[in-house]
């Protein structure tokens, strides 16, 4: 039981992790990003290419990966999302579904097809807690992904910048009349989203193992943390991508493995429906 | 023409009109035959379309270098049809009518080639290899010609060496809910029913394809403590059980497809993999002595410097070599009912990568016969060592 | 200190401004007024960079503000508090005084004595100094975007219809808190309906009618002016 | 002007009707042709829900599994007349939208969102799970043809008019709706249900209308899908598939029902035309930049192409009187 | 004309911790137009919400002629007879004026989904009739210009009045107005006064009126609550009012 429920957690630290970029972009733009997975995906096979086809250790790799993963992010929103401000949001989702595609395809002209094996952070034994075995590179992870989330959390909340961040998402035209340039938030807003997805792609990548399809499940999962925890909170994604590992883990386990899947989005809906803005959200009413 | 009820083959009587005159059909000219082939090149499954169909391709353009056969080259016309039956069936439409192919050829994915079965056998088009491991092209017969082992077959066949080999007193299955999980059970099932020992099977543990947590699956058969596990199902899932079984120290003895007989496994489980059993039914691709195998090793590498030749690659040179046997012995008879004459004559045929395929007019389960490779993963390096001959159900 | 001259704006095929020239002195309060739709608000918005301009040119302290980006004119300490509000609903009353002092987050010495300042021209607003402001009543919230953008520092206030929407005693102390900002120095260029009371603070007038400034002078001569009475102050 | 558009629309009745007669098409296009039409059906009912019902639903092609589901079943058992597998998975359908409809009730944007993603990969799952009803993973193979009054549909052309005249249907009926009360209250719930709901919309009844009917359309297009391929598998019916349906209309045209047609043909036949290109994934890559493009130039929609040149061709006589309103249908 | 057409009794509703209305009662007689007023914030458009049951009361009750309201969801109180403005303009931006006024009659028209999808005759007639309805209510306030204009692009005088139209055309016994005039200047709002007075007398209404422009309220109310932090603080003529020195501290300032 015990065990279940850790590997949960530990399962649920890679869902949140994963929700935290998508989080980011919708609440300055409201926009899904369909496409985070696979940015997560590309990044990481750079940091991949970097590491075996130029022999940089680890962290040097990581590293240029950030690096690199913000000026996709800078590309993205200059090349795609900038030229769609002003039309409907539902556009800009549907262009980040064109950029699975691009970003799919591409990946594997470039890098191929074949699954490889990716790298720990942290390669060390696993630590045996009477009936609990634990991989310390998880545990990594999920302090990781706790840390990111209290980052995110005061930067929204008490930075000038993240408050700018959030003021653009609520009214574009009167956060420009606040002297915020709205396009330097978004352009910020997917670059930081960007490097979200590559350091959850990269500590993402041992455990589903790199190839093409790596963030397929993760992606939907952590899109369905967001939404169970509260799309519009740091918090909740991250609760939300625990409670699902956890919960999905114990359903296998204690119930049936064929129709865990069912009864997680099941169960999901069913929180919906008594909470309607996930459990952490904050419920807004439009006043008349 | 595009006023033919689905359920006749006008186009079947244009072909035998095209035999009569010039005892070819469509497709084939004096210098070039073209050939057809329909799987996913694109999307998520592209990971097992794109290799398998660089492994057809390294092989056709090794003959077509050799000057082709009887002088002729072959054309590989590849339609992606994204794991999508629907598609499947159009784009096999296009290749019979509109690219007017004389034969299809390594065909992928089990929805696509499910989809496309009944068209196929209407018009009766010449179709050698299926890669999935779905048991009704064994029974399709006529112009079907399966060289990959079913899953049920190979279930059995398993599920035999556990049982006579293994003395093994309980068994865990974990499998993939699609066929190759599936088929694989009723193979295990099957056999263990007729040997009367149905309750060795203590747990039947399904994931999903997309899976990335195995740590209930795995609390499950160690639940069971069991003597053998046996994981059926392709790709990372696999490593994903072992690492998580390691991880778990559940160390029971694991056996698994041949889907997984290559380096990519080793290359992802590393320790977790030693020792696994896995089914064979082409040699050892990882093993430098093995003629054949480097063979196609290196002509891979040929074409395709920057992939690694996996055993979707070999899945793709297997079907080249198998259809391309078929032509030698086709020679000029190149209709389709003469080249299925010829196909039928493979008896235990074992030149290629592939061993003792057997066709007759009401025997086409491809290979028949596998062997038992052991993974190993030590101070050596990674490889896997042959640990039985090539066996049966029978034997 | 702020001059316009010859302002041309188009929204697609609307000609919303056709011409319009006026010039706002440092230290002065001056008013436009105009029925719904004449181009006041457009006005406003071109001069801060919202909308662009199709022609003419836009002065501030002698340099061309026409091709500067908002966040640029608003760091000249040109200031804007829009027309309905527009204040963030989902941010509570003090992030919302916060992030009107972004275009100079860099200099902020304590911010807190920034909040004092505007909350003693607004004590309604400190005692809901938490509340999530999308659930302030509509006069709260008016109060609360001129105190945002009081957070500002501007050295021109532009006002867009501040008095919309509250009650009478509130529209005395806006414009005597407009009164009170424009004698601690700040230049105010101030939009309404509410003609009356509106030119009663001004320096001087100007009348916009359908793109066109028709009407202008000092308060004196357009609150005397008969056809102004007629069609604006509803005498 | 009630003149001119019906010729048009003559004109573009009769196009569409010649087309398979006059060019000897191949079986193949004429497949790919179904089933884009078969997509269009899904894209108007679609349409009603997201478009003018302001309702997202990301599990949409759960419902034309649904459908097809069915009527493979009622098929192969009983081989009855089309029209009651058409309407029996229609039926079914539109009480599964019911059951979705619920939580609509509730949810908003994201949230709705994923609530119906669930509901999609659910039934993904539950068609790979429930071997008995749908064969599972192998599907169900050797589906009758349809077949009413005596004439089967047993090929490519005959579907074609089948398909065609369910599209007429969709068409019809759809417009019918918006033009009715329903359609009025369907908009106005999604332009200010706190507005729609002070004049009398009860917003749970509308909510529920619009995914029950855009459910119904749907499960016949299924029923279509099911008789047209004579066969149905699981994995047809996926996320990609429900992503799909959102992209055909958003690329078409949201809230216009020539949107969602434009839109279902472009999504399912341009891509397989682009994979004629010789590249490894370029027409998977394409597809993706075009969909970028058609957003970026088109953020209404290709309709929109057609509005505009009509616009240039009539001129600008009507600018001046300003934002006019044309009947947007 | 002394008829009680609504009679709250009593009623509360806070929000957290603040008591936005609280235990306030009042009567409105048929025919006449009864002004609401009080500071901002002080609960008048909280009062409006309740009666039309987008918030529910934690106390008291409302009753409309001889109906319990609070046992009638948002979208019934039309049916009841209430029709209301809103603040902050809320039109259907995507359609057309007479669309919008054809929406507003919802509840009026008379056929079921089926009957519209196949479109019978019953259809076109009611629809018919709908529309020589709402073309009638928007001559009457004389924007039947705009009959075939989007809503969402019309100046805001316009729209306010769109919305008022579309609350008349149900034919409503009650109409609650909250600041029609806001961001109109006198001269409209003169303009509206009389449209106010007209429409009043020639669909036989009864009008509850929020608002904050006083030459308005004191020119057409018959009578006026005043409201403060929740609380009821006066009620009367307009001339009773103006001199109450309460409301005057309170609301109104020294001079008028
Ligand atoms: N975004 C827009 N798109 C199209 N036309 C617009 C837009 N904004 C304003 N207009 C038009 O431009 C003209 C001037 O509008 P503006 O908002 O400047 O008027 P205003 O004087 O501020 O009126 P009000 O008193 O109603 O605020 C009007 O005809 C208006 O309809
Ligand atoms: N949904 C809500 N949540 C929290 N507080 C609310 C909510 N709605 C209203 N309030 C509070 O209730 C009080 C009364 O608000 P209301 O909107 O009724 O005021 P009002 O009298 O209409 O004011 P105004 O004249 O400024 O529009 C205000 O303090 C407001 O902040
Ligand atoms: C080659 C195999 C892995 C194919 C797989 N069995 C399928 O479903 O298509
Ligand atoms: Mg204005
Ligand atoms: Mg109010």
């Amino acid at each position: 039981m015990s065990q279940v429920i850790v590997s949960g957690l530990i399962t649920g630290s890679l869902y949140a992790l994963a929700a935290l970029g998508l989080v980011l972009i919708f609440k300055t733009s409201d926009i899904v990003n369909f496409a985070q997975g696979e940015m997560a995906m590309f990044n990481t096979f750079i940091a991949y290419t970097l590491m075996t086809k130029l022999g940089m250790p680890y962290l040097l790799a990581f590293v240029l990966t950030i690096i690199f993963a913000a000026i996709m992010g800078y590309l993205v929103q200059r090349i795609v999302i900038r030229p769609l401000f002003g039309s409907p949001l539902i556009s800009s989702m549907i262009a980040t579904l064109g950029l699975i595609m691009i970003l799919n395809g591409l990946a594997g002209n470039l890098f191929g097809f074949e699954t490889k094996n990716f790298p720990k952070m942290l390669n060390k034994n696993n630590i045996v807690i009477g009936s609990i075995s634990i991989d310390p590179n998880s545990l990594l992870i999920i302090l990781i992904t706790i840390g990111i989330m209290f980052v995110l959390f005061y930067y929204f909340k008490y930075a000038m910048k993240g408050l700018a961040i959030r003021a653009v998402a609520q009214d574009p035209e009167a956060a420009k009349l606040m002297g915020i340039s709205i396009d330097k938030v978004t352009m910020s807003t997917w670059m930081m989203s960007s490097i979200l997805s590559a350091i959850a792609g990269m500590l993402i990548a041992p455990t589903t193992f790199l190839d093409i399809n790596m963030m397929a499940d993760v992606h939907l999962k952590s899109f369905s943390s967001a939404v169970l925890g509260g799309f519009n909170t740091f918090l909740g994604p991250v609760a939300g991508g625990f409670i699902l590992g956890v919960v999905e883990n114990l359903f296998g386990r204690y119930a049936s493995l064929e129709w865990k899947t069912v009864f997680v989005f099941a169960l999901i809906v069913i929180m919906l429906v008594v909470k309607p803005n996930g459990i952490f959200g904050k419920e807004y009413r439009k006043k008349v | 023409g595009n006023n033919e009820k689905d359920t006749t083959a006008e186009n079947k009587g244009k072909d035998e009109s095209n035999v009569e005159e010039v005892k070819l059909a469509q497709g084939v000219t004096d210098d070039t035959i073209k050939i057809g082939t329909i799987g996913p090149t694109s999307g998520p499954i592209a990971m097992v379309g794109i290799p398998m169909l660089h492994g057809m391709e390294a092989y056709f353009n090794m003959i077509n270098e050799q000057g082709g056969i009887n002088g002729r080259k072959i054309e590989l016309v590849a339609k992606d049809d994204e794991f999508k039956a629907d598609l499947a069936l159009q784009k096999a439409e296009e290749l019979v009518e509109k690219d007017k192919v004389f034969a299809i050829v390594g065909q992928l994915g089990t929805p696509g080639c499910l989809g496309t079965l009944d068209y196929f056998q209407e018009i009766d088009i010449p179709c050698i290899y299926q890669g999935t491991g779905v048991s009704v092209f064994a029974q399709a017969k006529g112009n079907y010609f399966p060289v990959q082992p079913n899953y049920t077959f190979e279930g059995s066949l398993i599920a035999k060496y556990a049982v006579s080999d293994l003395n093994a007193k309980s068994v865990v299955l974990i499998y993939g809910n699609d066929d190759s999980g599936k088929e694989g059970m009723v193979g295990i099932k099957e056999y263990l029913k007729e040997q009367g020992k149905e309750d060795l099977l203590k747990e039947e543990i399904a994931f999903n394809l997309e899976d990335v947590d195995f740590s209930a699956h795995i609390q499950k058969a160690k639940a069971q403590n069991p003597d053998v596990v046996i994981v059926l199902g392709y790709q990372k899932a696999v490593p994903g059980i072992l690492l998580e079984a390691k991880k778990q120290g559940l160390e029971s003895q694991f056996m698994t497809s041949y889907i997984n007989a290559d380096v990519t496994m080793l290359d992802l489980a590393k320790e977790a993999a030693n020792g696994v059993l896995v089914t064979a039914w082409v040699p050892d691709i990882t093993d430098a002595n093995n003629e054949s195998a480097k063979q196609y090793i290196e002509t891979f590498l040929k074409y395709y410097p920057d992939e690694t030749p996996n055993a979707f690659g070999v899945a793709g040179w297997v079907a080249a070599e198998t259809f391309v046997e078929g032509l030698k012995r086709a020679e000029n008879n190149l209709s389709w009912e003469g080249f299925i004459q010829a196909m039928e004559t493979f008896d235990g045929w074992s030149d290629g990568i592939a061993k003792g395929i057997t066709y007759t007019p009401d025997r086409r389960n491809g290979v028949e016969k596998m062997y038992f490779m052991k993974a190993v993963y030590d101070s050596n390096g990674p490889r896997y060592e042959t640990v039985t001959d090539f066996m049966g159900l029978d034997d | 200190m702020l001059k316009i001259s010859d302002l041309k704006v188009n929204y697609g095929y609307v000609k919303a401004l056709k011409g319009v020239s006026l010039e706002v002195k440092e230290g002065s309060i001056v008013t436009i007024l105009g029925a719904n739709g004449a181009g006041k608000s457009t006005t406003l918005k071109s001069i801060s960079g919202i909308v662009p301009a199709t022609e003419g040119e836009i002065e501030f302290m002698g340099q061309s503000i026409k091709k500067l980006s908002p966040e640029e004119i608003v760091s000249l300490g040109v200031v804007q508090c829009p027309e309905g509000r527009r204040i963030f609903p989902q941010f509570s009353v003090e992030e919302n005084l916060r992030i009107g002092a972004f275009g100079r987050r860099k200099n902020i010495k304590n911010i807190n004595d920034d909040y004092e300042r505007v909350y003693d021209y607004f004590p309604k607003l400190k005692e809901r100094k938490d509340q999530v402001a999308g659930t302030l009543s509509g006069g709260e919230q008016q109060m609360l975007a001129i105190a945002r953008g009081l957070m500002a520092n501007p050295k021109i206030f532009l006002l867009d219809e501040p008095s919309l929407g509250l009650a009478p005693i509130v529209v005395k102390e806006i414009f005597g808190i407009i009164e009170d900002i424009n004698k601690a120095g700040v230049t105010i260029l101030l939009v309404e309906q509410n003609a009356f009371q509106a030119s009663k603070i001004a320096d001087y007038v100007y009348v916009i009618e359908t793109g066109n400034i028709v009407i202008s002078g000092t308060k004196e001569e357009v609150i005397s002016n008969e056809n102004i009475k007629k069609s604006y102050l509803g005498a | 002007m009630k003149g001119k558009i019906d010729i048009k629309k003559l004109i573009v009745l009769i196009v569409v009707i010649a087309f398979p007669l006059i060019f000897d098409l191949p079986r193949s296009t004429m497949t790919l042709l179904d089933l884009a039409g078969i997509w269009v059906i899904v894209a108007i009912g679609y349409n009603l829900l997201l478009g003018f019902g302001g309702q997202i639903s990301l599990g949409h092609a759960a419902f034309v599994g649904i459908g097809a589901y069915i009527t493979a079943n009622i098929a192969i058992n009983y081989n009855p007349p089309l029209i009651v597998g058409v309407l029996l998975a229609g039926v079914v359908n539109g009480l599964l939208g019911l059951v979705l409809g619920l939580p609509a009730l509730r949810l908003e944007g994201n949230y709705l969102a994923i609530a119906t993603l669930g509901f999609g990969v659910a039934f993904q799952h539950i068609f790979m799970e429930w071997e008995s009803f749908t064969g599972g993973f192998s599907g169900i193979r050797n589906i009758p043809p349809a077949h009413i009054f005596g004439f089967t549909f047993d090929n490519r052309v005959s579907m074609y008019y089948l398909i065609f005249i369910f599209i007429l249907l969709a068409i019809i009926i759809s417009k019918n709706i918006l033009r009715s009360k329903t359609g009025r209250a369907l908009i106005a719930m999604r332009d200010s249900s706190i507005a729609a709901s002070s004049i009398g919309v009860d917003i749970a009844k509308y909510k529920t209308t619009a995914f029950v009917l855009s459910a119904i359309f749907a499960g016949v297009a299924g029923s279509l899908y099911a008789y047209l391929m004579k066969q149905v598998y699981p994995n047809s019916f996926d996320t990609a598939m429900s992503l799909n349906i959102l992209a055909m209309i958003v690329i078409g045209g949201i809230a216009s029902i020539e949107g969602s047609i434009v839109g279902a043909l472009f999504i399912t036949i341009i891509p397989q035309l682009l994979k004629n290109i010789p590249v490894q994934n370029a027409s998977f890559i394409l597809t993706g930049v075009l969909l970028i493009l058609s957003v970026m130039y088109f953020p209404f929609g290709l309709v929109q192409v057609y509005h505009n040149i009509v616009k240039k061709i009539k001129g600008s006589s009507n600018d001046k009187k300003g934002e006019v309103a044309t009947n947007n249908e | 004309m002394n008829e009680t057409i609504l009679k709250a009794d009593n009623i509360s509703i806070s929000f957290g911790g603040l008591k936005a209305v609280d235990s306030v009662s009042f009567e409105i007689q048929k025919g006449e137009i009864m002004g609401l007023i009080g500071p901002n914030g002080a609960g008048k458009t909280t009062i409006f919400n309740l009666i039309t049951q987008f918030y529910k009361l934690d106390e008291g009750s409302i009753c409309f002629l001889g109906n319990d309201l609070s046992k009638f969801k948002p979208h019934q109180i039309i049916e009841k007879g209430v029709a209301r403005t809103f603040q902050n303009v809320e039109l259907f931006k995507s359609m057309t004026v007479l669309e919008n006024l054809l929406v507003g009659q919802h509840s009026e028209i008379n056929y079921n989904i089926f009957q519209g999808v196949i479109r019978t005759k019953k259809v076109k007639e009611e629809e018919q009739i709908a529309i020589e309805r709402a073309m009638e209510v928007l001559k009457i306030l004389e924007i039947e210009d705009y009959a075939y204009f989007y809503a969402g692009h019309l100046p805001y005088g316009v729209q306010k009045l769109v919305e008022l139209g579309r609350a008349l055309v149900s034919g409503p016994k009650l109409i609650i107005l909250d600041e029609p005039a806001a961001g109109m200047n006198d001269t409209e709002t003169k303009e509206f006064a009389k449209k106010i007075r007209f429409v009043k007398e020639k669909f036989g209404l009864t009008i509850l009126l929020i608002e904050h422009d006083m030459s308005l309220v004191m020119s057409i109310c018959n009578r006026i609550m005043v409201l403060n932090f929740g609380k009821k603080i006066a009620e009367g003529t307009p001339e009773e009012i103006s001199s109450n020195s309460e409301v005057i501290k309170a609301y109104l300032g020294e001079e008028v």
